[in-house]
């Protein structure tokens, strides 16, 4: 299990391929990659991320073990990014391996949707207009009763 | 203890964190000893359901109570991924 | 939409990198990996994978199209491959980019449980023992039901 | 017209593909045709339902027509992915 909390970019790339090398023993991995996305205006200009450090790592070690209890993994991947990025840029990524793509598919989409609630981060959107902290979503705490 | 602010709730607050001396039984005892303070706190945590609460960096709820904590954090429903 | 049928190894993190660049449009990408599995015996020596050129291509376009039907995607990739393969190399590919986390997971899922059962590949493990080919599991043929 | 075989039933066919002039009206009579000239095919249209069938490169039923067909493919559940 890897957990990274960072400023920096990350280069998925290079992270989905090492995660996806050697793996003879498991023969599924999804990656799930949020990014950026410009406002329906279109006048994004800086997406800022903040975080509770220290909480951050914890919650998102917490929901991995979580993942790794319910389902049949071999691996998982979290990397999130905080501070300021641009429209297009990459947030964050979660990855998983397993022998069945069924597992791999639903401890993804489990992390995303725990993260997206219970891991401490905000989102505020700078636009020419102003800056406002984006609101969570009905769906998004809604999206937990599956689990 | 420690008292933690992030997001609206830092702003309207002007802190990102600061040290409370406080005898509070829970999470709701506190918020009410803060409020009593300063129009700004009264501000920050008039609508206790648009806040959520993480006493020594684990989400809890308001009625948790505050024996030995350390740290306690103040903030709006978490929007990652 | 790019579907690549070929018998050459593809670049996992290129692709992904790619894939996932420029998208200010799109906040979700899910991609899929299938990678050769070691037996429980440990002793594969060889994932052969046999096709049908030209109704591969033409199956696959044909389930990329349906999945754009179905969800909200602003685009879909698929890269299979044919031929010779040692345990732990890539087979295939499948990513999905869509506005909404839900709709990218969703069409991945559904790419892969049609690619799996309707999509004429057809793998014969080459072990020491021998050869055999696999069989279809009643398990994927199921979870068609589902869509 | 061209008929192709796949996977083990090219194998036991002992060719990838072959031209056959048959008046079938439906896979089922080009079956029965084929099944009719040699062993090999019995042995390889034993169980229908071990099969699936391609013509004109779209899957298929056994009852299907073969009007203006110029491919007819027969091969094992397919197992890709």
């Amino acid at each position: 299990m890897r957990i990274v909390v960072q400023e920096q970019p990350f280069d998925l790339g290079a992270e989905a391929s090492a995660f996806a090398s050697g793996r003879s023993d498991m023969g599924a991995v999804v990656t799930f990659t949020g990014i950026v996305r410009d406002l329906a205006q279109g006048d994004l200009d800086v997406m800022e991320i903040e975080h509770y450090p220290g909480m951050t790592e914890a919650a998102l070690t917490d929901i991995a073990n979580q993942a790794q209890g319910r389902w049949d993994l071999g691996d998982v991947l979290i990397i999130h990014r905080y501070g300021r990025m641009a429209p297009g840029d990459l947030i964050m990524m979660v990855a998983t391996a397993s022998p069945h793509r069924k597992d791999a598919f639903e401890a993804a989409e489990f992390l995303m949707d725990y993260l997206k609630s219970r891991a401490p981060f905000w989102k505020k959107e700078h636009t020419r207009g102003g800056a406002s902290w984006v609101a969570a979503k009905d769906e998004d705490e809604e999206a937990l009763d599956r689990w | 203890m420690n008292v933690l602010y992030f997001a609206w709730v830092r702003e309207r607050i002007g802190v990102p964190r600061e040290q409370v001396d406080s005898q509070a039984k829970t999470v709701t005892d506190l918020v009410e000893e803060l409020k009593a303070r300063e129009p700004r706190y009264e501000a920050a945590f008039a609508d206790l359901s648009a806040l959520r609460v993480a006493v020594d960096q684990q989400l809890t709820d308001f009625d948790a109570p505050l024996d030995g904590a350390r740290e306690v954090a103040f903030f709006p429903p978490m929007t990652g991924g």
